[in-house]
């Protein structure tokens, strides 16, 4: 049983990335799935890094530095407005927020 | 950095010097008047900008960016709406939030985004411009604190938009495992080298096509549109409807170019069933709304289903199609925002069609405005509207696409009926006695921005010929 | 030029008349009313002056528009767009007449609109370019739209809604047929042009031919309108006002009707062969089918709307008999329709001024009130069962004549549709004017402007039924087309 | 002098009368009238005067081109011949006679001028009709006369009744000339025109003895002729169009607008003899139309309805008579039928008016005393109708009619005795109704009697239905042919098979003693009734047979099941009309979508994600679906 690392790496960033979808979708509390959002996020980039490492480039890398300063960005932002939506809802279940429909 | 790179630049360098001069500024000195001045001036030096990069075109900048005719064309259009976008804004803010000044930082930052992804041929350029317009969106979409909608809206888009790019990541990922680049041209070479498209590749693609989807907000990416636009401010809904999307059409026109998206049937059939879809699905949505914000919304999912149709053509005159439907839709749906944030009052926003009836015999010169707007989105005679479809259906016939054609004059039916429920409203006779509840601001700046529009609208409705011949030079470089 | 001048003119009074109306509303009429005039003034010398000329195209005027498509401003007229376009302009001076007093809110607005439509259909009788034609084909229909939907009946926005989405769906099949003709014959010639002329006769495989046959013919069915495609008419004509009714029958229909001999037969002659027993058994269909329907109402415009319905089908049945009796009967009958039943509206109108209702139950012996208006419907109502001496009988009857050399069958169920007209008409005189009289109160009879606008329609119906041969001269030299 | 004239100056009047509605005086009114008849009557003399001096064919006038299109040709052009010649005077004469008897009779009339200027219509249609020269100025005419017998018998619209009746006059009417516009598309189809005189002579080379195709324009000719002159099976509008006023009646209904099928088939008569089918339908259908409508004519109460269907039989009469190839016997027949039957219903108006407007005949009676006048000439009538010997006018027509139906060419012994039965019948109820007007007790007061205007025309045409009839006499008794001669250059003689003066005269003595034994047996039904007589009438099964009769023979009620109620049952359902639903459906169908669409934007985030990754997975599930199978 010998499956190229490459291979591997892939699959595992695949399964990484379906974890992260699945939770998303089980998940109510909105915390939880900005948490599962990044999850995805990191495993999109160790895809790329697995591939920068079959090619032998840099460029996965790189990416995967852009990949995590987004992350940051995108929770900071998505906390503060988490932050914003408790004081109006008195909640953190997205249920909660659906006002807007139709 | 080589001066012609910096001349080429010249427009995203002016604005992101702006921007932190903006900052800048607004620590030392809050003042609304000022800021808003300020990005005024900052919209027109890099309009102004543009003009000496023309000398350098077609300038690359391996491997992220690339200048050229198409690139500058829309990087042109972009900073106009976003200019013709901050004229509206302006009463609009004022009335409503204490802290106005950062609006107009993430603006302009937000406008930085879309520029790059104009200009970008790289997925690096790729990934960072639609992140630095996605984040700063998160913060206009939410900018009204003191709504709840408005909050709502932007957990609603953080959250899809974060798993878009995730999705759109992991395709880029995967195209680059299997290519090994990841600048569009590079791609495009690789997969001709290969000679076909393996599965990882093409799940690549589906993935990032969903990224895309998203942004463009095409079936069935599409649920969020609806809910953002009613919440968001409507500067901000009118720039999502128009820049947002379009930058992000103008990358994937330019990756599915590099990549010889035409070579590969699957690619067609996915996005064929997808506009197809929108178009219906759009229309159908908007049928009985009663929301104007939302029917915008819908009306623009389906417009982009339109617009697809003419992608789909598989001919030059299909592109063509697009860059005058896009400079037509722009004009349209920034109109028509910009007659709701006029109707806007500063406690509610005028988003119900009962806020428009009777609208014609009131305010006759606003209700006019909106009927050019409407009948141009319904693609009636003397409007843009009209040439742009006429230019669609042109793109189609010319390339055969009679089924997709087809779907779309059924659409523009379904979607007339909606368009003109609305200009019935308006030039409907209000009952006796019967009041509206929105008394609308009407400020002077958005009054003028509108007839302008208006008169840009009927002029393009009546005489294309220039902006096509400039589209048509802008296009040879494309193909 | 002139006839660029003819557009020019209706269009700045379209403006004019709204802008005045702030001031003046009697202003604005008389604007209306003035270039309406005027035109038809200047269409009527055109006509004296070439009663005779041998040449058939008239001041063909042509400038680029968007040469980026081969598209350009091409106007020009032969007999047929000059009857068309004099018969507009006369209808159009009638209606402003008839909104005179019914049309007392908005008036600016109202004649605004009306002009405009007067103003697209005008450009539809003239121009020589197809992507004009389609810009024109639709431009009458918004200020049409708002003619029905603001200034109509009780359901005037369902009737509005409704005849909008049926013309814009027709509208933009044609408008695929449009696009490709002009890339067959770009393909096959290399010149792409939406020039009628240049695309006349384009060499193409009847495979083609037969679709985009179908894409212009289905727009100018249901404009006509035919079986089946007619359900937006009755709607329409019942709910608009008077004068949109009139607008509507006497103009509008006639656009669709123009269309098929002036497109349809010329461009795709072969196709049309093929389809013409089809077409023509829609025509009978309609004639029948119509005339039935317009036996059962009792709201008088709309049982007046059914008879459009089965008088349009005689223009099916003729314009697809190809030859040139029928021809010649296709264009009478599309004037003669105009003039009739537009006065019937006209008249419909004026008497639900007086007794404010248009059901028949209600009405009943008003020749004692009304005796003049009573012999203006006889005379319309006779005119529209095909009597001898009135236009109408000349129309059908070349119509029949022609389509009788074409396809035997068809003409006697067609001829069948003149006893069945006798049956609906005589009905309206026996609803409206026959019977005992109910009403204690006197009503006003025709006063002096309905009764110049009734006269004027009178004279024209019976110099249409007794001497005829100008309006066939005229319309002789297209003769070419059918052949 | 010219044609056009004769036509031109009844619709002269009539343009003015419609005009001056108002202005005008009754009395202005009556001399316009009347004026305009009697002077177009004069030309009308004077051309035929000119016409009999030198004896050309025909005077013809060329007065516009009505329509020219793509070898098509039909002008407004007049031709007088011998033919038209005898209509044109019976036409303007009678006419002139009605009218003056009008003015008396319409005198307390609200819509005098109205009617005045209904009336000068109709004469003038009926003079184009019969002076055309091409068919299509004949289907002007024709359809003309049609409008003013609609207008004039809904004359008194406030009655509704009035108004059904004359709607169903004009429809059925309609249906046959239906007919008769196939028939003339068919004849330009062949011809190459409509000018009648080219068809005739064309119609010769094109079409051999019996050729189906000129069998069939025959057939559809007398299509139209038969509806127009209330023969089987289109007779049903007359007996109704009795609602219209009395000279009406007898103008339009009895003398001349319902002889025009008459005039048409002897017009296009080459034709008919192209086609021996067609024409023995035509004997056959004016042999049972003269049955049936005398068995109606027995049995009626209504004196206007006796007239009526007697009308009917006599123009079967005449019908038989084209179609036994007799075409001058027709025509003569037509005349002294014109003179007799006008007297006759002006004199049955005389008595209405006289009795208040009543009609019912069992209502009247005595009458012998208190209008003798009246009593007089409607004697002199009902004799000529009923063809008594010798005296009538009546009797020489008639009689010559019944004797060809037998020996000529297109004759048929079976039409002979069918013209006999009718002739017994003519004289049964002719008599019927003259005894029980005149005979019997007094029922109704006589409130005023008839003046002047109204008397003195019933004298004329008294002596005219009297005189008429010496001027064509029988082989058998004085042989004067005057009137077939004066038709000879238009209308062939008629050839006879048998000339054998005895049969004739077993011919003429049988109708004879026929006609008396009917008068015989009215006078005993009604004046004397014997009590054997009254019980056969009131068995149950002659009662049926007499309502039966009354009704018509309920052709009617056949139409209306067939046809009529059909048609408004199927109109009346579909009045929403059934195609509209496919549209509204579709409608409903859109808004069905919206909703089901409406409901996925639910608001909730965990849906729209979810949206998101169902999307992702049917694209991704399409791509390896595409690529792996």
């Amino acid at each position: 049983m010998n499956v190229h690392p490459t291979t591997a790496g892939m699959l595992l960033a695949g399964v990484l990335f379906v974890l992260g979808l699945i939770s998303i979708l089980v998940r109510r509390d909105i915390i939880f799935m900005l948490l599962s959002v990044e999850i995805m996020l990191n495993a999109a980039g160790l895809a790329f890094v697995v591939a920068s490492s079959h090619w032998g480039t840099a460029d996965g890398q790189v990416m995967f530095m852009f990949i995590l300063a987004m992350a940051a960005a995108e929770v900071s932002v998505g906390l503060a407005l988490i932050l914003q939506l408790y004081h109006q809802l008195k909640t953190l279940d997205s249920d909660e927020a659906s006002k807007m429909n139709g | 950095m080589s001066f012609a790179d910096f001349i080429s630049l010249g427009p995203l360098i002016t604005l992101s010097a702006a921007v932190v001069v903006a900052m800048l500024l607004v620590a030392a000195w809050r003042n609304h008047r000022m800021v808003y001045g300020f990005s005024l001036l900052a919209f027109m030096m890099a309009l102004t900008a543009i003009i000496p990069a023309i000398k350098y075109i077609p300038h690359a900048i391996p491997p992220l960016l690339v200048i050229d005719e198409f690139s500058l064309f829309n990087t042109g259009l972009i900073l106009v709406a976003g200019f013709i976008i901050l004229l509206l804004s302006f009463n609009y803010f004022e009335e409503r939030e204490e802290r106005k000044e950062e609006y107009y930082l993430l603006l302009l930052l937000a406008t930085i985004g879309a520029l790059v992804l104009v200009v970008s041929r790289h997925f690096m350029s790729l990934f960072l411009g639609l992140e630095i317009l996605s984040i700063s969106l998160y913060g206009l979409i939410a900018y009204l604190r003191t709504r709840e909608r408005s909050d709502e809206a932007g957990i609603k888009y953080l959250m899809l938009a974060a798993l878009s790019s995730a999705f759109l990541l992991f395709g880029m990922a995967l195209v680059y495992a299997f290519t090994g680049h990841m600048d569009f041209p590079g791609i495009g070479v690789a997969l001709r080298q290969a000679g076909y498209l393996p599965v990882s590749v093409m799940a690549g693609f589906g993935l990032m096509l969903i990224g895309v989807g998203f942004k463009l907000g095409i079936v069935p990416f599409h649920m969020w549109a609806p809910d953002i636009y009613e919440g968001a401010p409507l500067p901000v809904a009118a720039f999502i409807a128009t820049i947002s999307k379009g930058a992000m059409l103008v990358l994937l026109i330019r990756f599915y170019q590099d990549i010889h998206g035409n070579d590969y049937p699957m690619l067609w059939w996915i996005v064929a069933i997808i506009a197809v879809a929108s178009m219906f699905v759009g229309n159908w949505l908007a049928l009985t709304q009663q929301n104007i914000k939302r029917i915008l919304a819908y009306s623009s999912i389906a417009h982009m289903g339109y617009i697809l149709v003419a992608f789909l053509s598989g001919v030059q005159t299909g592109l063509e199609a697009i860059a005058f439907y896009l400079v037509a839709y722009f004009i349209t749906s920034i109109g028509a925002f910009g007659v709701v944030i006029v109707m806007s009052s500063s406690l509610q926003d005028a988003e119900t069609i009962a806020d428009y009836k009777g609208l014609f015999w009131r305010h006759p010169w606003v209700a006019t405005v909106f009927t050019a707007m409407l009948l141009s989105l319904a693609g009636i005679p003397l409007t843009a509207g009209f040439i742009g479809k006429f230019y669609i259906v042109m793109a189609g016939v010319n390339g055969h696409q009679w089924f997709l054609l087809f779907m779309l004059v059924i659409n523009s039916v379904i979607g007339l009926y909606y368009y003109i429920r609305l200009v019935a409203a308006m030039f409907s006779v209000p009952a006796p006695g019967e009041q509206t509840m929105v008394t609308p601001a009407l400020p002077m700046a958005g009054n003028i921005t509108l007839v302008l529009l208006t008169i840009l609208l009927v002029a393009l409705g009546v005489y294309p010929t220039a902006m096509m011949q400039l589209i048509q030079q802008m296009m040879r470089i494309l193909v | 030029m002139i006839l660029l001048v003819l557009l020019l003119i209706l269009f700045v009074a379209a403006l004019l008349s709204w802008i005045v109306a702030a001031k003046s509303n009697l202003l604005c009429r008389w604007i209306a009313l003035g270039s309406l005039l005027i035109n038809l003034v200047i269409v009527l010398v055109i006509w004296v002056n070439h009663t005779t000329t041998a040449d058939r195209w008239w001041y063909n005027f042509r400038v680029d528009w968007i040469p980026h498509f081969g598209i350009s401003l091409h106007l020009a007229m032969d007999g047929l767009s000059l009857l068309m376009v004099a018969l507009t302009f006369f209808l159009g001076a009638l209606s402003v007449l008839i909104s005179w007093k019914e049309i007392d809110k908005r008036v600016g607005f109202f004649h605004f609109n009306l002009l405009f439509v007067l103003c697209g259909i005008t450009g539809v009788f003239l121009t020589m370019d197809l992507f004009l034609f389609y810009f024109f084909w639709e431009m009458m229909l918004i200020p049409m739209y708002f003619l029905i939907g603001i200034w109509g009946h009780e359901r005037r926005e369902y009737a509005a809604n409704k005849f909008f989405l049926f013309t814009q769906a027709g509208g933009l099949l044609m408008l695929l047929a449009i696009l490709g003709l002009y890339f067959v014959h770009g393909a096959n010639t290399h010149v792409y042009t939406f020039d009628y002329f240049d695309l006349l006769n384009t060499p193409m495989e009847p495979g083609t031919a037969r679709w985009l046959m179908l894409g212009f013919l289905i727009a100018f069915l249901v404009k006509v309108p035919a079986v089946p495609f007619h359900t937006w008419l009755p709607d329409a004509h019942t709910e608009a006002s008077t004068a949109g009714s009139v607008v509507l029958a006497g103009l509008l229909l006639k656009t669709g009707a123009y269309g098929i001999l002036r497109f349809v037969l010329p461009l795709f002659p072969a196709a049309a062969v093929e389809i013409a027993p089809l077409a023509m058994l829609l025509g009978v269909i309609g004639i029948l089918y119509g005339a039935m329907l317009a036996y059962a109402q009792t709201d008088f415009k709309r049982l007046i709307a059914y008879t459009s319905v089965s008088h349009m089908g005689f223009v099916l049945l003729g314009a697809f008999a190809f030859n040139e009796i029928a021809y010649q009967g296709v264009v009478m009958q599309m004037i003669t329709h105009g003039i009739s039943t537009g006065a019937l509206f006209i008249i419909a109108g004026a008497l639900y001024e007086r007794i404010h209702t248009r059901n028949l139950k209600q009405m009943g012996g008003l020749w004692t009130r009304l005796p003049l208006m009573g012999s203006a419907v006889m005379i319309f109502v006779m005119g529209s069962l095909g009597l001898p001496g009135l236009g109408n009988f000349i129309a059908e009857f070349l119509v029949l004549l022609g389509s009788w050399q074409a396809n035997q069958w068809l003409t006697v169920f067609a001829t069948i549709g003149l006893v069945v007209a006798t049956a609906y008409s005589l009905r309206i005189m026996q609803k409206v004017f026959f019977g005992p009289c109910d009403r204690q109160y006197t009503l006003p009879d025709l006063n002096m402007r309905e009764m110049v606008i009734i006269v004027a329609l009178v004279i024209v119906i019976f110099w249409l039924g007794f001497h005829p041969q100008p309006v066939l001269n005229t319309s002789q030299n297209i003769n070419y087309v059918v052949r | 002098m010219l044609p056009a004239l004769i036509p031109v100056i009844p619709f002269l009047s009539a343009f003015i009368l419609m005009l001056g509605w108002k202005q005008l005086s009754r009395a202005a009114v009556a001399v316009i009238g009347c004026g305009s008849i009697a002077l177009s009557a004069a030309v009308a003399i004077g051309i035929a005067a000119q016409f009999a001096a030198n004896g050309e064919q025909a005077i013809q006038q060329h007065v516009w081109t009505w329509l020219q299109a793509g070898g098509f040709r039909a002008g407004v052009d007049f031709r007088m011949d011998a033919l038209s010649v005898v209509f044109v005077l019976v036409i303007t004469i009678v006419g002139f006679l009605i009218h003056v008897y009008a003015a008396g009779y319409m005198h307390d009339e609200p819509d005098y001028s109205r009617f005045f200027a209904c009336m000068n219509l109709f004469v003038g249609a009926m003079l184009v009709l019969v002076m055309a020269d091409n068919l299509l100025l004949l289907y002007f005419g024709w359809e003309g006369v049609g409008l003013c017998s609609y207008l004039l018998i809904g004359f008194w619209y406030k009655d509704p009744a009035n108004g059904y009746a004359a709607r169903k006059a004009f429809i059925v009417t309609r249906v046959g000339d239906t007919a008769m516009g196939i028939a003339l598309f068919m004849l330009f189809q062949y011809t190459g025109t409509l000018h009648i005189q080219n068809i005739l002579e064309s119609a010769t080379q094109l079409w051999s003895k019996g050729d189906p195709t000129i069998t069939l324009i025959a057939l559809l000719l007398l299509g139209g002729a038969v509806g127009k002159s209330a023969q089987l099976p289109l007779q049903t509008w007359l007996p109704d169009a009795m609602a219209g006023p009395t000279p009406v009646s007898a103008l339009i209904h009895a003398a001349t607008m319902v002889t025009a099928g008459v005039y048409l088939i002897a017009r296009t008569h080459t034709l008919f003899e192209l086609a021996p089918a067609a024409q023995t339908t035509t004997a056959v259908i004016g042999a049972i139309t003269l049955v049936l409508a005398g068995f109606s004519a027995l049995v009626q109460t209504d004196i206007k309805r006796v007239l009526a269907y007697s009308t009917v039989s006599q123009i079967g009469y005449m019908f038989l008579a084209l179609g036994c190839g007799a075409w001058s016997a027709a025509v003569f027949h037509f005349v002294t039928h014109a003179f007799f039957k006008a007297l006759l219903f002006m004199g049955a108006g005389a008595i209405i008016v006289a009795l208040h407007h009543e009609q019912d005949m069992f209502k009247m009676g005595g009458l012998k005393k208190q209008l003798r006048a009246v009593y007089w000439v409607f004697l002199i009538g009902s004799a000529s109708l009923a063809a008594i010997p010798f005296v009538t006018a009546g009797f020489y027509s008639k009689d010559q009619i019944i004797w060809l139906s037998w020996s000529a060419a297109g004759g048929h012994v079976g039409f002979w005795l069918a013209a006999l039965l009718g002739a017994l019948l003519t004289g049964m109820y002719t008599f019927r109704m003259f005894f029980l007007v005149f005979y019997g007790d007094i029922k109704t007061k006589v409130h005023h009697r008839p003046g002047n205007s109204m008397m003195i025309p019933l004298y004329i045409l008294a002596v005219l239905s009297t005189v008429a009839g010496f001027i064509e006499l029988p082989h058998t008794l004085g042989h004067v042919t005057l009137f077939s001669n004066w038709l000879l250059p238009v209308l062939p003689a008629v050839t006879v098979l048998q000339e054998s003066a005895i049969l004739e005269w077993t011919s003429q003595g049988l109708s004879a003693l026929l006609a008396l034994s009917g008068i015989g047996l009215a006078y005993a039904w009604v004046v004397i009734h014997p009590k054997g007589m009254v019980d056969f009438l009131e068995m149950p099964a002659i009662l049926w047979f007499r309502g039966f009769w009354a009704r018509g023979w309920d052709f009617d009620k056949l139409y209306d099941v067939l046809l009529v109620r059909p048609y408004v049952y199927l109109s009346r359902i579909n009045k929403r009309d059934l195609v509209d639903k496919l549209y509204t459906g579709l409608a409903q169908l859109m808004q069905w979508c919206h909703h089901m669409l409406a409901r996925t934007q639910s608001g909730l985030l965990r849906w729209y994600i979810l949206g998101v990754v169902l999307g992702a997975v049917a694209i991704l599930s399409v791509l390896i679906w595409r690529i792996y199978i």
